[in-house]
């Protein structure tokens, strides 16, 4: 109903993306999927226990929606553009959410090692979508070496504490020459609305969904919430001021001089 | 002859392809990445590459992630 | 969509109410207030100006919104009640929006009027809807008086600041005994959805919509955003967290011990 | 005889009643809401209202607000 | 060393006014008190346990701080009144810090009854300092009535939050006739110094002192974030700005041109 | 008074840096550095303008005070390490603010050039203290390649906007090995205090000491706010809390059961 | 005599005033504040106010509060 | 000889060195620093260091900073 996103020259029409982790089970994952209308759902890459073959997660997603495969479990650029070779030659898009983590505890990305495998998994014809640190100067550079979007994060992976480096991610939005997708941290609705509506042209939800109550519901909501944010900086939203402005009258039945 | 697969060591006949070792092992081919000696196969090419004794293959697939 | 809210013993469909002053038109108006879903729409009581007879506000409302009047110029109870009585002798409905506003500059209501106020009308029959300072105390002496519902603002009228009051709001709707309508203030959909969120029942909108670019746009957008955060308050929120959660597996391709 | 309407004079007359000065006035009774003497005066009475020399009356309508 | 703040004709030197409650020993309270460099210390008034008759706290007061008797447990302006009256007339002083507190759960007070005693107390000649919401309207009214001060909440007693209604005090100050002192909910020195930049005549802090692991260190903490916020609001702070500025020139070594 | 602060096996007295920037004239720096008591003060290198030499800074600044010489106006790790090995030849000490920063708008640093800079600086015996977005991956390169300190900025240069990264510099606090020293932003000393109370080692500003009404007076109330800050640290602050506790008996006279 | 004091009963011999009571008491009168029958008794008058059978008294004094 | 100092040709008398141009240029040694070809030159070395000619000197010093 939006305007499409355009990402690589594709166009989507939804600018939500989310992720296929920690659900109860695959079926509140289908559900929750179909309800938050989105056409590019993330899934990482593992290795397969012999000793017990579940079922792919794929079986379980709706027509229609297209794999973006992460690099999730990469510390290094190597790491990194292992998994994403990997994952192209067995028949996933070559499209990649790039991540490299080194931190098992708060899961930030690393500035250095993100750039380089960035610059050889684009060489690579790759398209790349990093997940990074609201940082204005690394944005440009991941721009320059030729990734498709950036993927700035609002507050660490599953916190739900919404969008803690506002400031950042605000110039980011500025000074953006490829897409700006929100990723990481947001926990409700509005936090994702508040991102549409300072420009962000997307965002990715995965914890606040499958954690939800009722995930099918909370896609649902997520995807109320992301029509809002753009709807809304599409119509012009007004200025913050630091007085009041009357709505109504302020003469009531007085007589006007 | 031997490969290692995920680490493990498994009895391969002569012959026996990446895909023919995925049927073995009940993987739908779907799916199924290999890696085999630190390069990925490319899928077109898991019924024409013959394994040989000692390759070491990483079988993995898309998994629940955010 | 969403459940129904209750005032007074109606059912509204929606749970978002607009106002209709600051419209650049009444065409914009009209068109803002179909977006916008809602079935309560707020106007003030003036004197008619005997030498320029406008057309009357409501020639240019949508069938089927209804009129709730406000006492907006009244800097005393007395004034209040007096604008409540003529409007309802009139032919409007015996619903009102009781504000008690003795300062000009930043249209604070008065706690003591209004409570007085409240009483009167209530007495008197009316369905009161006081327009407050976010005060857990005084929500209660209101709810004692019969008040159908509390209208706690969210920050000043016309700013556009959002839930500036946030903290003393959350208390008002862990302990409300009638629906708690946010009011003034909510400058964006991601304003709205917030309230919702918290737990509010639903939330009044104005200047936003009449002063943004788009008004009928961002009459939808607040649409969304109120039935974002209500789908997302009955959906369960997560908790926030301080620390990471991962999404994904943190092996990747490492053999698992 | 006279009545002051919104602070005006304004010439009435005798039997004049609620509804025909509104109507004198170009004022659609629909939403017109009339205060005389200080009291509200019941939508249903605007034609039973007879006027009287000296009454004060303030004409007031829904406008637009928040 | 800072400019004196007059309360009531009275000149005071600090601008720092400690609780007495909730420490661990009278000595702890002592130090802190004398650590603090308060001149003014509440106490609240309670029936003497005639099985057990401890020391008066009083006794533990250092020399030269004057005694602010609160209207604690007063649910009602009647209560508070009949608090007041016994405290002067048994020889504590005719200033008092009227708080009216009808909930037990968030301890915010009843702007209602508060004003009620308010003006029932200044026409008995006592130094009124009510507690309470921030409402400018209220404290207009309390101004009105003859209130020496007012002393809105920064946020719920004891919680530490800090200033969760900070926009409501903003416009207290920026009205404010008589001192406008903020109490409660203070948990830092850091929101101390905020609550002096922004222009309060003073703070009143107990929790955050009494409850801190070194409670004599962090009562000088405070101070000196109190001293540091009301030089600060002397010297001129400056705006803040949206964008960059630059302390040092751009051009390093290169040539200027 | 407070525990000193350890860089590079310096012990400094003084937790708050100062700036020479942006002041009106050479006497009110010098007013102001004296006021702070500072022991650091930061210096740019620039060229000489051959047809107006003005009198030297260092001819400005009172005894006591060391130079911290900065990269300023470097937007590679070149020109930084150009800048660096100058004033050191030159006779400035070998310590030295390392700043990179290509983008003039945000005056955001580089973070891949300023680490480069970094471990080529640290190998030629610098004494390296590098300015940072803040970063928790960056930092621990930085520690990895020898720093003597990390700087994070709170908000962009200039702004006074205060700590808009809070979350990130948190991180940055609880995981560090060398001190991190917040730099950029901070507009009010409670700014500084905050910093101070979540755990930073030291702040440095500049504009809002130099752009002051009165620098002096400023430079004072920082002081005092950096120690109120860290007083408060070591004091143990309280933890902030939802609900309310009373600092009174909440029985007042009633009797108690 | 008798007189409540705190919602207790406490003997009282003729003659005893406020002063001589709080003396029995063990309180000091420093800080004690007295409200007899509803009202409060100003300290210079703790001496010269008698006690009457079935007077009721609240004694109180300064707590720590905040 | 000429030599650049600051973008700027400079006469420089035979046996020049970087202490004896800074002083004819008015620059308190103290503090300037000096760079020489692309080259910083240790402050003790200044009077030791003979100009030549074609050299490009860089002349700086400490400035107000943040």
């Amino acid at each position: 109903m939006n305007d499409p996103l355009v990402i690589a020259g594709r166009e989507l029409r939804s600018r939500l993306i989310t992720g296929t982790g920690k659900y109860s089970s695959p079926e509140a994952m289908r559900d929750a999927v179909v309800a938050s209308g989105c056409e590019l759902v993330t899934v990482a890459v593992g290795r397969i226990d012999l000793d017990s073959v579940e079922e792919a997660i794929t079986d379980h997603l709706p027509e229609g929606v297209t794999l973006l495969p992460n690099t999730a479990g990469s510390a290094t650029a190597e790491e990194a553009v292992r998994i994403a070779r990997l994952a192209r030659a067995g028949g996933l898009p070559d499209w990649i959410k790039l991540e490299v983590i080194p931190d098992p505890r708060w899961l930030l990305p690393d500035p250095v090692e993100t750039l380089k495998a960035a610059a050889q998994l684009v060489g690579e014809g790759f398209t790349v979508l990093p997940y990074v640190l609201p940082d204005p100067v690394l944005q440009r550079k991941l721009e320059a070496v030729g990734c498709a979007a950036v993927m700035p994060l609002a507050s660490p992976i599953g916190s739900g504490s919404g969008l803690k480096l506002r400031h950042t991610i605000e110039i980011m939005v500025e000074q953006a020459e490829v897409p700006v997708v929100v990723d990481a941290g947001l926990g409700a609705p509005s936090h994702a609305a508040e991102a549409m509506e300072l420009g962000a042209d997307a965002v990715l939800v995965n914890t606040a969904i499958a954690r939800a109550d009722d995930p099918a519901a909370m896609a649902r909501a997520f995807r109320l919430g992301v029509e809002a944010g753009r709807t809304a900086r599409l119509a012009g939203l007004i200025e913050e001021r630091e007085t009041a402005e009357p709505s109504s009258p302020l003469g009531g039945l007085a007589a006007r001089p | 002859m031997t490969v290692t697969v995920n680490g493990r060591a498994q009895e391969a006949a002569p012959g026996e392809t990446v895909e023919t070792l995925l049927e073995r092992l009940g993987l739908a081919a779907r799916y199924a990445l290999v890696e085999r000696n630190g390069e990925p196969v490319e899928r077109e090419r898991y019924g024409a590459t013959a394994l040989e004794d000692g390759d070491t293959l990483v079988v993995a697939r898309p998994v629940a992630g955010g």
